[in-house]
């Protein structure tokens, strides 16, 4: 059972379906003239319309990159490179997603400012943090929708007005929420945001950025001109059919799919919190995605956990030092001020659509048998 | 992480994981803060380890490597046990991920801080 | 036919059924602890040493990307902000590929100053000039193996000699030359080379840069540290795998596609050249791509040669302004020192290893027709 699909999803039957043809048949380059290249271009078109479509913005403002990493980066430095002569403060959150945190660590190394908005226990910003941080300085926010380890939704609406009335350009990071819950450029108020493919069952290797009509940026790869100049490379066509029809996909089942998971996902957290002793949630229990969950158990370190749940079919991650490769603890979770020792002890579960056909007890009794056996290992617990 | 089939089942089935209640010397290493605390436990007679024993918090390879440093030192001399290093320990897993060779170090020294501990309570 | 190899090529069937695997049942992410990520992970460091093997690289000095224009610009600004305190010149040609040029036209807004070698009308660059142009300044030279409009190679071996004396980093753009003639970092001495998949049978939106052991660079996508924090980004397995698998193939069938697209090509230059009055070759005639020719016809259009080929079934490509979303004329023609009439009139054509079977004299015979019809209609031809 496959539970971390906030890490990757399976590309679905119908999106490989539509993409195939575009590998050896219609492999035209979208840039030529002939007969074979127009079709390419038209398949770009269709995809462009059906990324609009999905989050109410016209196909115009749709930018089609490599996917979440790339549409961050190419929001964030292309506006400040295109606004550092009016000013160098932007306003962001402690609990990014690494291609925006290090995009941003990598800007304050020439010399731009960069405040960091806490999120306090509940993992949400305040609007009245963000209100005072502003200064004439201030040429960008970037706020995250949904965060990718806690499921937290934030204020973007809000913060969005907040933005709006300063003319203060306004990026937000859609990536996890996108296909999750309702993203509607129009509502949220935003200038910027960010989606991937591979988050929503399409392809990896593609995304997409939401320009706001009128605002202007600095490319992030400069060439050939695609993508109206703002982005060039020869398109992915195929990545991009595929992440065209996930997109289609997405918004029509949204509504169910919200349904459905939001019903899984509480049964798992009443069942997880009221079997385990010592086990919490992180993150706001409201405000969050419908397919998240992000627990901590005391006294356990994460990635023997995660081992033990693959042993036993379910595959799910950790916000746990031991399990990154920079051997650094999850700084999201270290931003609910957290004991270090509890971050270790986090599990995050992401469901599927798909996911309802698991059976939620044998999973709870994994994770408790689990728990256990580590807790049994462990000089931290003395119960 | 690419965790060989030996680190596996160590981890899997852990050899001597338990608080042991009359060892006679111990030794915790590490620092939670980072996601590692390794408590080993010996019983020593005769300048023999009798019986040896682990808790751990720790990853996959921390607990792993406990295990296995209970089944090399079991038997040793403490003169034996004390030349037993980090690399050892991974050898006898068939090797570790390179992030993850801190890990033996943790039970190397988790052993010898036993051992210094049975040294000072038998001075 | 399909003659417009150099804009892209068709994926093959070994290469499709190669990736297809990667897109629904080892989806995982490479960054993940359990088997199914563990086996995304095994199927990258497998195409890493692939394309390593390719070019004569260690596995370790490979860098996957979105494709060749993200390689170009990862490569240059990479260096370039990394450096930006020991100099601020550049060393470059006049026919660079726009992922090049257009990135260092943004350095150039940067207040960095770039050196456009000239290439002369056989459209090589002079080393002495190369020498000239060196300052103490010099903190990189970008210079492309072999150029996507005239096929025609430049002497990096040599170029990258005088780089290493001074110390200068020293880039080149692979993209078209990988594939159809050896590329071997070792000999050239070069620090990086940028390639893409899509112009050697793989799948459209995957790259690489190879860069040397001990180069270090300011990564262009910063973010979940991928690609040894070099290039964030979830890894486009499936892209990756096929680019791999390409990679493995042309490096294999390399010397027998030599020999035959060779012979086509002076085949079909030979016949064209003789048949047509008033054609040439664009380019060096002797230091050019296997694949590829550039001829121009004295008083037609290429835009509208192009359609007529189209309707005959030929596809292949022109530097005409009216063929180009800009109606800007090819540089690389004019950078050639053509009279700006004659930069119109330009056909390109590339192959690839599949060409042969196609039937020369009747492509040849197809262009005259056109070439003539063109030119009855054209005021410029008086003859
Ligand atoms: C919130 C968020 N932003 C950005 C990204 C990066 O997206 P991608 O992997 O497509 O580069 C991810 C996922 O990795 C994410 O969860
Ligand atoms: C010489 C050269 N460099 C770079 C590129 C860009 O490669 P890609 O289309 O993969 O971004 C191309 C082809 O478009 C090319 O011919
Ligand atoms: S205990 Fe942290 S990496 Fe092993
Ligand atoms: S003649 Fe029409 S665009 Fe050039």
């Amino acid at each position: 059972m496959y539970l971390d699909n906030s890490a990757t999803t399976q590309v679905s039957k119908e999106v490989f379906e539509e993409m195939k043809p575009y590998f050896r048949e219609e492999f035209g380059n979208p840039s030529t003239l002939y007969k074979l290249g127009r079709e390419s271009k038209k398949a770009l078109d269709q995809a462009r319309q059906r990324v609009a479509n999905a989050i109410n913005a016209k196909p115009e403002e749709i930018y089609f990159t490599s996917g979440g990493s790339e549409s961050d980066n190419l929001a964030i430095k292309g506006i400040v490179f295109k606004l550092a002569k009016k000013g160098k403060h932007i306003i962001t959150t402690e609990i990014e997603h690494p291609a925006v945190k290090r995009t941003l660590q990598f800007l304050e190394s020439l010399d731009f400012k960069v405040t960091y908005l806490p999120v306090y226990e509940n993992g949400i910003i305040k609007i009245d943090d963000l209100k005072e941080a502003i200064t004439d300085e201030t040429i960008l926010i970037s706020v995250m929708h949904g965060n990718n380890e806690l499921g937290t939704i934030q204020p973007i609406e809000e913060i969005g007005k907040v933005a709006r009335e300063k003319g203060i350009n306004f990026h937000t990071d859609a990536v996890q929420t996108f296909g999750k819950i309702e993203v509607d450029v129009e509502k949220l108020n935003v200038d910027l945001l960010a989606l991937s493919s591979h988050k929503i069952n399409g392809p990896k290797g593609v995304g997409a950025l939401y320009i706001k009509k009128g605002t202007r940026l600095e490319p992030l790869i400069h060439g050939g001109g695609q993508e109206k100049g703002i982005r060039s490379g020869t398109e992915n066509v195929p990545g991009i059919v595929g992440f065209g029809k996930a997109c289609e996909l997405a918004a029509d089942q949204l509504d169910e799919h919200y349904e459905k998971l939001t019903s899984i996902r509480n049964e798992i957290s009443d069942k997880i919190l009221n079997t385990i002793p010592e086990a919490y949630l992180n993150g706001d229990a409201e405000k969050r995605l419908p397919n998240l969950l992000n627990f901590r158990f005391k006294a356990i370190e994460g990635e023997s956990l995660i081992l033990l749940l693959d042993a036993k079919g379910y595959q799910a991650s950790t916000g746990s030092a031991c399990s990154s490769n920079t051997l650094e603890a999850s700084p999201v979770l270290t931003a609910l001020g957290l004991d270090p020792v509890d971050v270790h002890g986090s599990l995050r579960i992401s469901l599927a659509p798909e996911s309802e056909e698991f059976d939620v007890d044998d999973f709870v009794n994994t994770v408790a048998e689990s728990v256990a056996r580590l807790r049994e290992m462990s000089p931290l617990w003395n119960q | 992480m690419d965790y060989s089939e030996k680190v596996m089942d160590h981890f899997a089935n852990p050899r001597n994981s338990r608080k042991m209640e009359d060892a006679n010397g111990v030794g915790t290493v590490g620092n939670p803060t980072c996601g590692d605390l390794m408590t080993i436990y010996i019983k020593v007679e005769d300048n023999i380890i009798k019986d040896i024993s682990f808790q751990t918090f720790g990853c996959g390879a921390a607990i792993a490597t406990s295990s296995m440093i209970t089944e090399i030192a079991v038997g040793k001399t403490l003169e034996e046990a004390l030349k037993i290093s980090r690399n050892d320990v991974a050898e006898e897993l068939d090797g570790l991920p390179p992030v993850k060779m801190h890990c033996s170090n943790l039970a190397a020294d988790g052993l010898q801080a036993a051992i210094e501990n049975y040294y000072e309570n038998n001075q």
